[in-house]
């Protein structure tokens, strides 16, 4: 699609829009409604949208499969690794009162944390699906 | 007026869910299953469930329809009736319709399931979570926090839904 | 507090996004069997602990019981946990060569990743104590094992995972709906709390529908009779170590969400005694158990013969469950271990033989018995185990459920479960005939098998027969469990 | 009552599941067989004059957030299992040419 | 008694190293002597070694894998060791000479079967002796398929599925009800049970008759023919021996030590006796009808077995005694007859009855011998088969069940009509095959038999110290 101009133009309008909106959720979940997984696809399909228009190359250029996969990984990862934080101080998984000085802190940094991970999993993994939906596994 | 509405966008999707069995074309088929998702998102609005609506919507408007669109690009679009006889089945259906509406008669009406909502753990939920956590968003703060762990489990499904479609659809070429 | 149960989760979940980040097949195998013993030791210990100062209990992020979740590890929990991570472990061991051939190599590390899960999945249904949190590592397990099951080249097996992914995520649904049902009503999601508010909640219909919703679920997790057909299609085409991992794991999860729900959590409403249900149910499982030895006598391939062994095998477990007494549970859990080994000893033989075949029917076993002297009397000794002879642990299952079918008087069941076992007898040996005296016409090359390979089939065979002499590691264990469930005060 | 309806829906979802032979209707059967559980959740987490459980001063009265969460989980649980089946489905395509299921003969 | 079992234990790995063609059989010789050694041991001093029960493993609560000998298993213990070693010999000769291949797997099979029948006979409760049981059968099966032709392995499984499934379907749930209801399954003295429940116990008869199918009492008997395509040496001992008389052992033991005498005379042993007498007309008639000589013997083996399980049924001393008899004297005649019949087949290629016109001109000490087993198994005086059915009738008449008489003398007579034309053609139809009158023995071949002949015919002249000693240790106790 990539001779549609006026595609081309709103896309380039919006894509922003729906990243900082993806963004917002992310970051606001504590406050209202969303969070990571609402984030996650929410930036993924701003990317896939962005695929759609401009095709898959450009997308490859931008994010590479492998990193697709790194990232997705790494996200896993946070996630585990704020809960092992936990074991660490002789407390149990997942337990984050003593991330920071008080407890509460602590649970706000351990929500955001767990979030965060769970935005970067979600949105890295619905971004490798579509690839791999959409180029039969040539370069998978 | 919220439950004569729920009524009838309850109605709404059943008449959608009957269109797909009917409809033969998977396009409109995908896209009915689309306006599916965007009732359901209204009906969770509805009850309260924004963050459940926002993610139905995100999801079910959003991700699957994608996905639907680009896996009906391989297969052919119309879909041939099946062969299986459907009289019998419809009929063993309404009855078990009848079977399982007597049963569930007894279920509190929605609104009124006190047993549900003044449990221990949602009161805990409502009156802690400011105080414990910061997060005046309850739901966040059970789904990241008091039940951090489903949600890692929740992270771990959509990590081997990524390794499963790479896994399956690597070269579909080269194996036959 | 005591770390272990939750490190037996989270450990191999560690692992699995740095495996994803490394995927270099021979590290990522390497790391796999690593952890994976880690874990077996972290469960010996687990086990020992419990078995000594009661079950343990571990809190997730410091939540109190109904707020947060949490891990229960009682005894049944290691018992399951034990023998599942050991059965693992030994397919992990002899993997490597098969999958070489089955699979595609840049999928190995992700099948890898997506066996630990599998067995993640597994751990976490055995080990929570939060009845949601069962259902999310049920599903855990069951996605990662539709991929496990896709990654073959066979002729149907796209169509048994696509087959198996619908039938599993209909059962998943079920259990979720039922599951919704009972917290409306009890307005908790914690097992022991759960526990008891259904014995204080009135009783109404809607229960009775969940129990039904339950029922469907688990039995068809379980391949309970006629739910089983899926199992068939799976453990034909999927690839061959995947069908053993499975033989001896994954129905034997769905007999433990059996056990979990219908004896323990609902316990006080004791659900099996409704309208007769567990009259039901063992009828049904007999005749189970009846038609599937039937149709395994009449199989000519290998693997769909002991697949329909095993839900024959199966209905065993059902039957002397729903006897509702301590001797008919006892049976059914040393079954369920003493099954679980011989049958993944079985497939396994056949897997590191038969490593690209199609499709393994009875001729391709003939002069076997020259060819691999030391495997095939494994075989045979497995067999043996399998139809129930002494000596061999099977004889030690079959003993217990013959006296609890006798204890609880159904003599004419216990005449046609003991006719179904002689019918085994007929199919198994079959096999054995083809083994030892067919003179095979296609000499075809005698593929080395490795010494890992080796060590695995020998450590099950010794195993066999061990629990067939020395019980008190199975049927003592499982006499402890059935009185605890049963509120007998131990003998 | 709303229960009723909502279980009509439960059981089409089963119904296209059970009946359909394509596999692609199939795995639409699946969502629609999920999302009716869902609303079983949300339905039984309302509460009567109350609002989105997002503490504010001026509010006394919310609805149930844990059902909430739990449909959180089980619906990514369903896009996982979509995206699985849909992936299958394009392996199924290329392997035996035709999504029917009642087609497909493994001879 | 340990050491026996761990030496032949020990001596299947022995044998299993060296698999040569040429000296496995001397090994087989070998221990053969050597166990027949231990029994002779065990029997010299047998205060020593007798009722000293030693526990090998304890399985399930109070199940225990347990050797203990009586007087019992000792007369068995000797003759079957004592047979073995005989046919050991034989069997060394006679695989030579039909030149069958894969001597070491046979003699390897051979020791195993032989052991565990030493197993059963030294095992001390019921569920050491279904183990045992089980492992016989299982031992056997290689035997009867070991030439592996169409035929054999068909016999072979029907072989498998007969003694198995028996032991599956009736033996296994019967043991189980015994220790249900008693809580133990050891051999005692005047048996375990305290009850007279009539229906349990003929419930429990049934399953124990039916199930001990190794006893080949109608209907469950057929095996016993279709086994008869094994090799000679391994009908002669092992099914007309070893096998079948540990399954009537088995029987006797049931019997005695776990029904008691004193429950089965309140109850009444009647079925017993019923399938007993009704095996041994039967089989007696089929047997007349077969030809091969083989199936013949078989047959009338069918029948003696069952003449051992009345002796006991009908629960009168002698007639236990006669019983206890008549499990050396069969063993004795029938192996002789077996093995001459083996060598008949070996040396001339006749294997059925009416081929044997004028045998006798051809191979006179076979035919001797096969005359004297023949007047063995008919009962005729000077034969011990004689004594046992001599005291088989005193206990009939001492128990007063004149009616069995009847059964005893058409039996009697109609096993005569099928063992008389044997020797008739043998010695006195003229010679069909006008082969030359010359001796065409083979003396490695006939010697062993010719032992067994002498040992019966000189058992026959001092029995007083034989029925002495079973009389004050097992009758009178």
């Amino acid at each position: 699609m990539k001779h549609h101009t006026v595609l081309r133009i709103v896309t380039k309008l919006i894509i922003p829009l729906i990243l900082l909106f993806g963004l917002y959720i992310q970051f606001h979940g504590d406050y209202s409604a969303g969070g990571g997984f609402q984030a996650g696809v929410i930036i993924a399909s701003g990317f896939i949208l962005y695929n759609i228009i401009f095709g898959l190359e450009v997308g490859f250029s931008i994010l590479s499969i492998n990193m697709t996969k790194n990232l997705m990984a790494i996200g896993v990862l946070l996630y585990i690794a704020v809960g092992f934080m936990g074991i660490i101080q002789g407390l149990n998984f997942l337990e984050y009162n003593s991330l920071l000085s008080s407890s509460k802190e602590g649970q706000l940094l351990g929500i955001f944390l767990v979030e965060l991970g769970v935005g970067l999993t979600v949105s890295n993994v619905m971004i490798l699906i579509f690839y791999s939906f959409n180029n039969m596994g040539e370069k998978l | 007026m919220t439950i004569a509405l729920l009524y009838i966008l309850l109605s709404v999707l059943i008449v959608i869910s009957i269109y797909v069995i009917i409809s033969r074309n998977l396009f409109s088929v995908i896209i009915s299953t689309t306006i599916f998702s965007m009732v359901c998102a209204l009906i969770f609005l509805l009850l309260d469930a924004i963050d459940v609506s926002l993610t139905e919507a995100a999801v079910g408007a959003g991700i699957s329809t994608i996905l639907f669109l680009s896996t009906i690009r391989y297969v052919d679009i119309i879909a041939t009736d099946t062969k299986k006889s459907t009289v019998p089945i419809v009929i063993l259906f309404f009855l078990l319709l009848i079977s399982i509406s007597i049963l569930i008669y007894d279920l509190p009406e929605p609104g009124k399931a006190n047993v549900v909502n003044n449990s221990q753990a949602t009161k805990y939920y409502i009156n802690n979570s400011t105080t414990e956590m910061g997060v005046p968003n309850v739901v966040t703060s059970v789904l990241a926090g008091y039940r951090g762990f489903d949600t890692l489990g929740e992270v771990i499904v959509i990590f081997i839904a990524g390794i499963s479609v790479l896994g399956i659809l690597r070269n579909t070429k080269g194996r036959t | 507090m005591n770390q272990i149960p939750i490190l037996i989760i989270t450990l191999p979940l560690l692992l699995t996004p740095i495996l994803l980040l490394i995927r270099k097949i021979n590290i990522v195998y390497a790391l796999t069997l690593i952890v994976s013993f880690i874990n077996i030791s972290l469960i010996l210990a687990l086990g020992a602990e419990v078995y000594n100062n009661g079950s343990i209990i571990y809190e997730l992020g410091g939540w109190p019981a109904p707020i947060g979740i949490r891990l229960n590890a009682d005894l049944l929990s290691c018992y399951f946990l034990t023998f599942i991570n050991v059965i693992s472990f030994l397919c992990l061991v002899s993997s490597k060569d098969i999958i070489k051939h089955q699979i595609h190599e840049d999928n190995i590390y992700l099948f890898y990743i997506a066996w630990l899960l599998c067995n993640i999945g597994f751990s976490g249904i055995v080990l929570t104590d939060d009845i949601f949190n069962l259902f999310v590592f049920l599903e855990i397990s069951s996605l990662s094992s539709y991929f496990l099951i896709s990654q073959a080249n066979y002729k149907g097996t796209l169509l048994a995972a696509m087959q198996y992914l619908f039938i599993g995520s209909i059962g998943a649904v079920f259990i979720l709906l039922a599951i919704g049902i009972l917290y409306a009503h009890t307005g908790t999601l914690n097992m022991h709390d759960l526990a008891m508010k259904i014995g204080q909640a009135k009783f109404s219909e809607s229960i009775v529908f969940a129990l039904g919703l339950l029922l469907a679920g688990v039995g068809i997790k379980s391949a309970l009779f006629p739910l089983h057909g899926w199992l068939i299609k799976t453990y034909a085409y999927a690839p061959s170590i995947v069908t053993t991992y499975f033989a001896g794991t994954s129905t034997k999860i769905g007999v433990y969400i059996l056990l979990r729900v219908f004896l323990d959590i609902l316990n006080s409403i004791n659900p099996l005694e409704y309208y007769g249900l567990a009259q039901f149910i063992l009828f049904i499982s007999l005749l189970g158990v009846f038609l599937s030895t039937l149709y395994a006598v009449k199989q000519k391939e290998v693997k769909k013969m002991l697949a329909y062994s095993s839900v024959a095998q199966l209905g065993y477990i059902i039957i002397a469950i729903m006897l509702l007494i301590p001797d008919g549970l006892t049976a059914s859990l040393i079954h369920v271990v003493n099954h679980s080994i011989i049958k993944t000893g079985l497939f396994l033989i056949i897997a590191v033989i038969f490593i690209n075949n199609q499709n393994v029917i009875i001729e391709d076993l003939s002069g076997l018995g020259k060819k691999y002297p030391i495997l095939m009397s494994c075989f045979f000794i497995l067999g043996l185990g399998l139809i129930g002879l002494p000596i061999t642990s099977g004889f030690i299952s079959k003993w217990y459920i013959i006296t609890a079918m006798l204890k609880s008087e159904y003599w004419y069941f216990t005449f046609i479960v003991l006719l179904t076992s002689f019918m085994t007898l007929s199919y198994v040996w079959v096999l054995i005939e083809k083994i030892y005296f067919a003179t095979n016409d296609n000499d075809d090359a005698i593929n080395n098998i490795s010494i890992y390979q080796m060590f695995c089939i020998i450590t099950l065979t010794v195993m066999t027969i061990y629990l067939g002499l020395e019980t008190s590691l199975t049927s003592g264990i499982a006499e402890n469990i059935s009185n605890d469930f049963y509120g007998v005060t131990g003998k | 009552m709303l229960y009723v309806l909502n279980m009509t829906l439960f059981l089409i979802g089963l119904f296209i599941i059970v009946r359909e032979s394509n596999l692609i209707k199939k795995v639409i059967g699946l969502n629609i067989f999920q999302s009716s559980v869902f609303i079983f959740y949300i339905l039984i987490s309302k509460v009567e004059g109350g609002v989105p459980p997002i503490i504010s001063a001026d509010q006394s009265i919310y609805s149930n957030p844990l059902p909430h969460v739990l449909i959180l989980t089980a619906i990514v649980v369903s896009i996982a299992t979509t995206s699985l089946a849909l992936a299958l489905i394009i392996r199924i395509k290329d392997k035996y040419g035709t999504i029917e299921e009642d087609d497909i003969d493994l001879g | 008694m340990i050491p026996h079992l761990s030496f032949l234990l020990f001596s299947i790995f022995l044998l299993y190293l060296i698999r040569n063609k040429s000296f496995s059989g001397l090994i087989h010789i070998l221990i053969s002597f050597i166990s027949f050694l231990f029994s002779i041991h065990i029997l010299i001093n047998k205060n020593i070694f007798l009722y000293k029960e030693v526990n090998v493993i304890e399985v399930l609560e109070n199940i225990v894998i347990s050797f203990n000998l009586d007087y019992l298993g000792l007369v068995f213990l000797v003759v079957s060791n004592g047979l073995w070693f005989m046919t050991s010999i034989y069997t060394n000769r006679y695989l030579k000479l039909n030149d069958y291949p894969r001597h070491g797997k046979f003699f390897i099979f051979f020791l195993i079967s032989m052991m565990s029948t030493n197993a059963i006979i030294y095992s001390a409760n019921l569920f050491t002796t279904f183990i045992f049981y089980e492992i016989l059968t299982i031992a056997t099966y290689p035997l009867v398929t070991f030439k592996s032709d169409e035929k054999s392995i068909l016999s072979g499984k029907k072989y498998l599925y007969y003694l198995l499934g028996t032991s599956i379907i009736f033996l296994l749930p019967a043991i189980i009800i015994t220790y249900n209801v008693t809580g133990t399954l050891t051999y005692t003295e005047n048996g375990i049970f305290s009850t007279h429940d009539y229906n349990l116990i003929n419930l429990l008869i049934i399953l124990f008759l039916f199930g001990v199918a190794k006893s080949a009492v109608m209907p469950f008997h057929k095996w016993l023919p279709t086994a008869m395509v094994a090799p000679t040496p391994v009908s002669a001992l092992l099914h007309a021996v070893a096998v079948v008389k540990s399954g009537v052992y088995i029987l006797v033991k049931i019997m005695i030590y776990i029904f008691g005498l004193n429950v089965l005379k309140k109850t009444g042993a009647d079925l017993f006796i019923l399938f007993a007498s009704l095996t041994i007309i039967l089989s007696s008639i089929i047997a007349l009808k077969q030809d091969s000589i083989k199936l013949r013997l078989a047959y009338s083996t069918i029948g003696q077995l069952s003449y051992i399980i009345l002796g006991v049924a009908i629960l009168a001393p002698y007639s236990i005694l006669a019983s206890i008899l008549h499990i050396i004297f069969h063993a004795l005649g029938k192996i002789t007859l077996f093995l001459v019949s083996g060598s008949i087949a070996t040396q001339t290629g006749i294997k059925n009855v009416t081929k044997m016109d004028g045998l006798s001109s051809r191979l006179p000490y076979t035919c001797l011998l096969m005359s004297l087993g023949a007047f063995i198994m008919v009962g005729l005086p000077p034969t011990i088969g004689f004594i046992s059915k001599w005291y088989l009738v005193i206990g009939i008449i001492e128990s007063n069940q004149l009616y069995l008489l009847i059964l005893i003398i058409a039996s009697t007579i109609l096993n005569a009509s099928y063992y008389f034309p044997l020797i008739y053609r043998s010695y006195f139809m003229p010679n069909s095959i006008n082969s030359e009158i010359k001796n065409e023995e083979d003396v490695q071949l006939i010697a062993p038999v010719i032992i067994i002949g002498l040992i019966s015919i000189i058992l026959f002249f001092n029995l007083d110290s034989i029925i002495m000693f079973l009389e004050e240790n097992i009758i009178l106790k």
